[in-house]
Formats: C-alpha cells, structure tokens, sequence
C-alpha cells in the first residue's frame, strides 16, 4: 500500500515536537476526519532554521508531514511556500490516491504555520493571497466497511 | 513474531478442513447437475455439507441454502423478501450499526419505494426493544436485525427480538455471520426465519456462505439462472468450498463450549491489561454481551490506521474503525452509532481472537501495544493539550 | 475406463492451479480489504489475478470484476444495466437458445415491466442478423446474445452483433462462459460492451466468476454491502479462487492454437465416426462455427437418460437435452430452439471435450457407443416401426 | 440417484421384446414426454402366462416397465389389475421424487394392455371403469438446465 519511504518516514519521522516559543505556528485538518497536523516554526531573517510537528493522522498524514518539515527545513519563506503537495507525495514515492489530502494537508500547514508568522509581523506574500488558515477542505465520499 | 488477530475478517482454512476439501477440485469434479457418476459423487457430498450445517442449526436440511458468501446471503435474504412480500408492504426495520451487506442493501431498497426504519443503539451497541415495538407499522414486512456485530462484539437479544417478530407477523432476519461458530443457535426455537452464514468466518473457505430460510418463508430469488439449490440460487455450486463449509460447520459446533471459553479467557485478559495499563481509553461494546473473541478499544488522541501500521510493523494484526483505513474520512458507522465523537472513533482498534490464538500472542500484545499507544501519542497535538492540562493541575 | 467426456458441465482444476491457489487457504489468508501485512498480500495477489485475465481479453485490469460465478455475471450484467438505463428504455433482446442464467434472468426482468425480445435461431442456432435489427425499438437498452452456446456449441456472429448493437448505440452483453478459453477474446476490437466468464470451465475452480465491464459502461451493482470490487460488487473476494482464476486463464491463453487444435481433431473424429457408424442420426449446431469441444448428436428412437446411463455403466461421462436427465418432461429449450421434434431432442447426446482427453478414450467411445445405441433401440417401440418400415420396403 | 434395483433392471431388463400374435396390446405415453411403454400380453384361461414391453423412455421408464412386466407374469388378469404404481416403485426399492411418473405410466401400460384384451373379446372389468387409455397425463414443471 505504502512506498517504503512513506513508512519509513512513518516509523521515523522526522522533527516531531515542539519548539518552545516558536516564531510560528500553524494547525490544519480537524479530528473528525481524523487529521490534525501542528507545525512550529523557528525562523531567522527570513530562512526556517528549525521546524517540528506534531500530527494526529494516518501513517501517510505523520509521514507526509515529516516529509515536508524535511524539505522546508533551511529554506527561505518564500521557497518554502512553493511547496506543493505533489512535492511533498512525490519526494515519498508516491502516496496511493485515496491519501492524496494527507499531502495537500501538509502543504496547508507548511502555509497556515507562514501564515502565523505574517500576521504577527505584519508581513505580506503573494504567495498567502486567498489563502484561509481556517478553510475546512472538502471530504472525500465516505462508506467502507469492515469485514 | 507473527500474530494475527483479525480472525473477525477472515481466519484461515484448517488442516482438516482443506484436506476434506482437496479431492473434490480434481478428482471428484462433477458438476452436481450432472447424472453420470462424477455428478452423482457431487451431489451426494453436497448433500452431506448440507445436512452437516443444517445439524449445527438444528434445521432441515432443506432449509439451508449455500450462496456465493454472507454477503450474498444478507442481500437474498432482505431483496428476497422485500421483493415477495411488496405487495404486503413495503416497509423493513434495521439497525443503525448492521453490516454493510444489509445497511446497503436497505438503502438500495429504499431507493426503490421501500421504506425503512434504521433503529438507534444504545452506547453499548443494543437497540432498544421499545424502539423496535414502537417502529412497526401495519405494513412492516421484514426486521433484520444481526446477531452479533462485526466491529464491536456486541450480541442483540434476538430471542426477544424475534418475540416482537412474530406478536406482529413479521419475518425476522438475522445476520449471524459473527455469530455462528460461536453460539448455539436454533433459529426454529428462537423464531428466526432467515439467517446468514458465511464459512471463511469459521476457518472454511473464503466465497462460500448460506442462508436458512425456515420451510415456508416466502422469498424470490435473487441470482436467476439454473435449478440448483432448489430453484432458489442459480449457479454452479462451489463444489469443495460447500465441501469446507460442512467440514468447518462441524468441527465449530464439535468443541464450541471449549473453545468459546478460551476465547472469553483471552479476550478479557486483553481487555483488562490493556485498559488498566493504557490511560485515556474504552471499552466499546457490551462487557458481557459480546462476540467470545471480540476486543475493541479506543485509544484517545491517537488514529487508527498509524496504530494498526505500527503494530503491523511489530506483526501484530488488527483492524481499525477509522475510516482512515478506507481511504474514507467517516469512521466506522457502528462506532459513530454508539455514540462515540469522531476523534475517539478514529482511535478505535479491533483485536479478534480465534482457535489458533495462543497465551503467548496475548501476553506479545500486551507488551508490545502500551509503548506504541505512548509513541503515537506523542506525537499527536490533541495529547499535547491534554498533558498540559494535566501538568497545570 | 474412465472417461470424462463432460467437459463443457465442469472441468478438473489443473494442477498447477490447485497448486497456486493452495497457500491462500491457510499461509496467505488476510482479507484483501485489511491493511496489515496479511491483508495486503491478498490484495496484490487479486490484483495480479485480474492482470492476467485483463490481459487474455486485452482490456484493462479495471474493467474486470470479480464475480462468484458465470450465473452471478451473467445476472449482474443485465439486471444491473437494465436499472441503470430504465429511464432510458425498458426493452432487451436476447436469443432463445441462451443459457438460463440469462434467460431467467430477463424473465424475471419481464416480470418486472421489461419488455423482452426472445430472438429466434435457425437450425444450426444462429441468429438471423436481419431480425435481429428489425428487433431494435428506439427503447432498446441492452442486447445480450451469447458467444457460443453450452449444449450444441454453436458460435454466433458476436462482432456483425456488435457492429450492429453500435450503429444503434445499444450496450452489448455477451455470455463467453463456454467460450472463454476456447477463442481469442479482444471485446474492446469485437465492440462489446459487457462479457461474462467463468472458472471451472476453464480448468479453475468452481464458484468464480468475472464480469468484464467496458470503462464507462452504466450498471448498477446486484449484490450491495462492502468496498470490494471497487464498490461494484460486494463480499469478501474468494481469495483462492481468484488466484485459481488467474492462473487458469493464464494457461489457457498461452497455448490457446495447441489446445484447440487438439481439440478440434478429436471433435471430428467422433463426429464423423459415430454419425458414420449409427444410422438415424442427426448432428446438433454448426458444423464449423462450433466450439472446439462440443459434439452433440441425436439418435432417433431412444432417450437421453437412458443412453447416459448405459454410457456410465461403461464409464463414459456425457451430457443430454433431454428433459428426463432433470425430472421435467420437456426437452432443453435450445434443442427446441433450433426446431428439433420433441422425440429426438429427447434422444441427444453431448459429449463435450477437454484438455485431458486423448486419443485412446475418443477410440474407447467410437467402440462403446454404437453398441449401446442399437440395445436402447432394440428396446424402443420407435424403431420397431422403423425396422418394420425398412422390412417392408 | 437410482437405486440397485432400479439399476439392475434397466441394465438387465426383464421380457423384454414382442409377442407374435399377442392377445393383448397397450400402449401408453408420448414421445413429446420422452416416454412410451409398449406392453403385449399372451392370455390363457384369464391368466397372463406371458408379457413383453418395449420402452422408449429414461432409465427408470425402463426399470418400471420391467417391474411391472415382471409382478404381472403369471398373475390372473384381475390380479393384475390391483397393480398400483406404487407397488412397482416399492418393489425396485423407491425412485427420484421427479421419477414417480414412470411408476404410473408402467400401472397404465399393464391396465391399457388389458383393455385392448377386454375391447377385443367384450369382457368388464370394474377395475377399468374410467380407464382411459388415451388420456393424455399431468405434465411435470418443467425448466431445467443443461450446465
Ligand atoms: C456481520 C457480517 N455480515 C456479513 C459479512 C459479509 O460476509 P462475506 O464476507 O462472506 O461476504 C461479514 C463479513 O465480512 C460480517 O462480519
Ligand atoms: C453458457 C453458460 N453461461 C453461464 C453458465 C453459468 O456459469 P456458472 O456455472 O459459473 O454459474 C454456464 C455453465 O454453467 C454456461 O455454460
């Protein structure tokens, strides 16, 4: 089901916790659909120096998120709100279509975790315009079983 | 160490039921339609299956019909006297927390023109007898009601259920695929009309069940085609899968006190360790009403599917009631049925239990569970909240 | 001697399917639909299963479903596309020499408030093109004509059928039961839009089936309940059966020439021997549009049970239309079909061949038969008339 | 299926054949059925010291007509007469429920051999009265398949 870099990253994720008195923080997803993702943020003179999360989710919610703390991970905040999900799915071999929001998840909290971080600094980027931290993201059809 | 405890999803063949099986895929392979001697072989086997299952129910053999699984049974059964009966009325009664089998079935039927009424559960997973009196109507034709759910364990009173049944007239349908094998169960004297089976629940092969259609319940059938199985089920019959349905049907009902307590035994000790270990957790389901080999917990902050990984990467099996198993985003329609929010019914696992389990895979869970619950919990930003609240106590 | 001359009622599973198939009853047994470790080897070996019967029929592996047999393929394809399109129109046509999987699925449709066109055959059971277009109403749904028929082979015009079935946008439905295994099989060239297929009539296991489903084709589900099958059919997959399916399509497909060549030779042989040596005979179905393996022949005078039984006495398993061989007094409705009188439908013989048929049982029926044949005759009232006829000449 | 018996007398059909010149001839049954009983009686002194049968039919029309043949030889024709259909089907130790029909065609075939006697030599048997060797029988339900 999973690549092995997907439970790799599952088993070990990377940056998990918190940072104390981060410069950012962002949350997304919502335990009724059983995704949370927290994303702390140190940052200095515009470049994430250090990132840590935090996830309630699926094997690919935790693994997506290790995934795309490790990409932004040193990058600037311009580079890293051009991450896109299909970075984050692709950097893990792929992720099967049915958890594909998992990544689109990552990428949200990657922006609303900037997002924190403009709003207290009065800072703008294009790359936020229409971007709602508090948008709740479509569900997918529902109805499986148990066998 | 491999441990597999999903026996609720399927449970493999045994030995001597796959030997009893083997001859009848290339040695007697008549079709049992057939007059010639390879066809006679294949009716007369087909026969004993059939006699052997009627026996564990107490029934006639003639009131045992194989079909291609539960769920084939569960839609036969609920289209089969829905279709029937239309022109008595048009309305069934059901539970929220059935199988999909029946849950999906009714909705197709609803689709139809039929009406239904989906009974609450309590947060035990029971209906309410009162609910049930309360919801039939004067054209009412069918309840269908399982006899023990698939995810939680929990065992409906069907006696009483069936009661209510019959003081209106109305046929009662059961989903016993949980059930069988582990209880005794004598549709004639309980007033069950139609009950579903399914072999690969008790260690038969998987794509072989039945339906016991009590002699004079009116019901059409639903795959069309060839006179086998009385007219009533067309298609080539599954020849050594019937063959491994007795053989499995026998050897359940053979040792099923044994076996059901060691069963209880295990169950409760999971129960019990893993809950007096583990904080922020619950017991769904009945505690005593409930499948002999049924364990289901949920564990706050933490879901399902990356316990179930985590456990799969020490070889523990399980199943989950979080949706994220699915794909889907809802949990599991029984979970949610009890009462549970979304969050704890995402954190939700299943452990079954079966006649291969052993003491040492119990005590293997019980080890190895605790560290990997504490792991994702850390994880997770809901237990963040939660230890905080705790500290600033 | 042994000699299993019905093929075309049911094969032996070969052995290098039972051999595959076996370490998913009781090594790999997880539920496809469970995510451990046990659980997704299921997955993957169904997913390769349907990889190669997509790949005998060159479709794409999504277009195959899994089904518990041919009768339940042939079911769902024409109950499910004549309720997904009955707001399109509510008239079917179909043959009456199709097998009565189909045929009593669309009576029961009829019951329903379908309108059924029964089209008729010659006397080699073809449909008449001509009437076939003449049949189409501009409230025609579906047209569903089998391949090949199972009791007197013939093979119909399945690509001028379909050609016409486009030029009117109608869907296609073809049984290929019988002919799955025996004719390379391109539906997405051919044009057909629905195709069914079963195991045990290719050396699988009985209690399989498939429904080839063209991408794109409307059709609602016929058994509800569980995810599998891409929601579109439900029920814990038969996990070795599948396998078993896969395995056997593979085989048959890969020396597909050999085999039917093979077959064709014997089938001739006794043709022409048998016809050549009895008199009073007549040969059942195409001479050269028929499928490798099917010889059907009447003898005047005489009964099909009672020359069935004769023939298992000297342990020659055949096949007969005549009603007697089910307890109906009627015979097979495709005999009648292609306009045989009732006495010498009732006198019909199918001897149908396989892959383990050899020379030596082809020469063991050519001495066996005619023998038994002129005993019943002796017998018969019927051919005294004859005999003193012939005397009186 | 078919029992021993049943068996045994349609591999080895007792009196089998015809009678040159027989005093009594019925036959009963419709090829459209797939059964036909042919029955010659030879009378001597109201005793029926010989009977052949001729059968065109399944394997239990054959057994019954050698069973009946077999219960009648050498009975008076009263005798004969009380003949029931299931007195055949007893003695070749049952037959298939879908089979009982042969049983009641081999009663008719002896009762119509036995009115052909009675019509030819003006004699009345009570045991006759509504006989009708001509009535056509019940059909079955039918519909079965071939696989
Ligand atoms: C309660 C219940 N009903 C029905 C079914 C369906 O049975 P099957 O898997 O044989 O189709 C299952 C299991 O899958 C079940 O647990
Ligand atoms: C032409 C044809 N269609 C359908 C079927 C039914 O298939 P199954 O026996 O797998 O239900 C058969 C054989 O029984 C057949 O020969």
């Amino acid at each position: 089901m999973y690549s092995d870099k997907v439970m790799d990253h599952f088993m070990n994720p990377r940056n998990v916790g918190e940072i104390e008195n981060p410069d950012a923080v962002g949350q997304v997803g919502n335990p009724k659909c059983g995704d949370i993702m927290k994303m702390y943020l140190r940052i200095e003179n515009d470049v994430i120096t250090d990132v840590k999360f935090k996830t309630f989710g699926c094997g690919s919610a935790i693994a997506t998120s290790s995934m795309a703390t490790e990409i932004i991970k040193g990058k600037t905040i311009k580079e890293a709100l051009r991450l896109t999900n299909s970075a984050v799915a692709d950097a893990l071999d792929g992720l099967p279509p049915v958890k594909m929001h998992c990544s689109v998840l990552a990428e949200q909290a990657v922006k609303s975790a900037i997002y924190d971080y403009a709003t207290k600094n009065d800072l703008y980027f294009e790359e936020l315009e229409g971007f709602d931290p508090n948008e709740e993201h479509d569900h997918h059809d529902h109805g499986d079983d148990h066998c | 160490m491999k441990v597999y405890l999903d026996y609720a999803a399927t449970t493999p063949v045994k030995k001597e039921v796959l030997e009893e099986m083997l001859p009848y895929f290339n040695q007697h392979y008549g079709n049992p339609s057939s007059i010639h001697s390879f066809g006679r072989e294949s009716k007369k086997v087909i026969d004993l299956a059939r006699d052997r299952i009627a026996k564990t129910l107490a029934a006639k053999s003639d009131e045992i019909f194989f079909t291609g699984g539960g769920s084939e049974a569960d839609n036969w059964a609920i289209k089969g006297v829905a279709y029937a009966l239309k022109s008595k009325g048009n309305h069934i009664i059901t539970s929220k927390i059935e199988h999909h089998a029946v849950l999906h079935t009714c909705q197709q039927l609803e689709k139809e023109g039929f009406e239904i009424t989906y009974l609450d559960v309590d947060h035990h997973g029971l209906i309410n007898l009162e609910d049930l009196r309360r919801a039939i109507r004067n054209n009412t034709i069918l309840i269908t009601i399982m006899y023990a759910n698939n995810e939680i364990g929990t065992v409906q009173p069907i006696k009483a259920i069936a009661d209510i049944a019959k003081e209106n007239s109305i046929l009662l349908h059961t989903d016993a695929v949980q059930a069988y094998g582990s209880f005794k169960i004598n549709p004639e004297i309980l007033g069950i009309d139609l009950l579903s089976i399914s072999a690969h629940k008790i260690y038969g092969p998987k794509g072989v069940g039945a339906l016991y259609i009590k002699k004079g319940t009116k019901i059409h059938p639903l795959l069309h085609g060839g006179a086998q199985e009385k007219r009533r089920r067309a298609g080539t019959e599954n020849l050594p899968g019937i063959v491994g349905f007795g053989k499995a049907a026998e050897i359940a009902y053979n040792n099923i006190e044994e076996h059901t307590e060691k069963l209880i035994n295990y169950r409760d000790q999971l129960i019990n360790k893993l809950m007096g270990k583990i904080p922020y957790t619950r017991l769904n389901g009945h505690p005593t009403k409930r499948l002999p080999g049924n364990v289901n917990i949920s564990f706050e902050f933490i879901e399902g599917e990356s316990l179930l990984l985590s456990l799969d990467m020490v070889g523990i099996a399980g199943s989950s009631g979080s949706a994220c198993t699915s794909g889907s985003l809802d949990p599991s329609h029984v979970l949610m049925g009890i009462g549970l929010s979304h969050e704890i019914a995402h954190g939700s696992l299943r452990l079954s239990l079966g006649d291969l389990t052993t003491q040492e895979e119990i005590d293997y869970v019980i080890q190895h569970l605790p560290p990997i619950v504490e792991r994702l919990r850390q994880m997770s930003p809901l237990y963040e909240k939660v230890k905080g609240e705790a500290k600033s106590v």
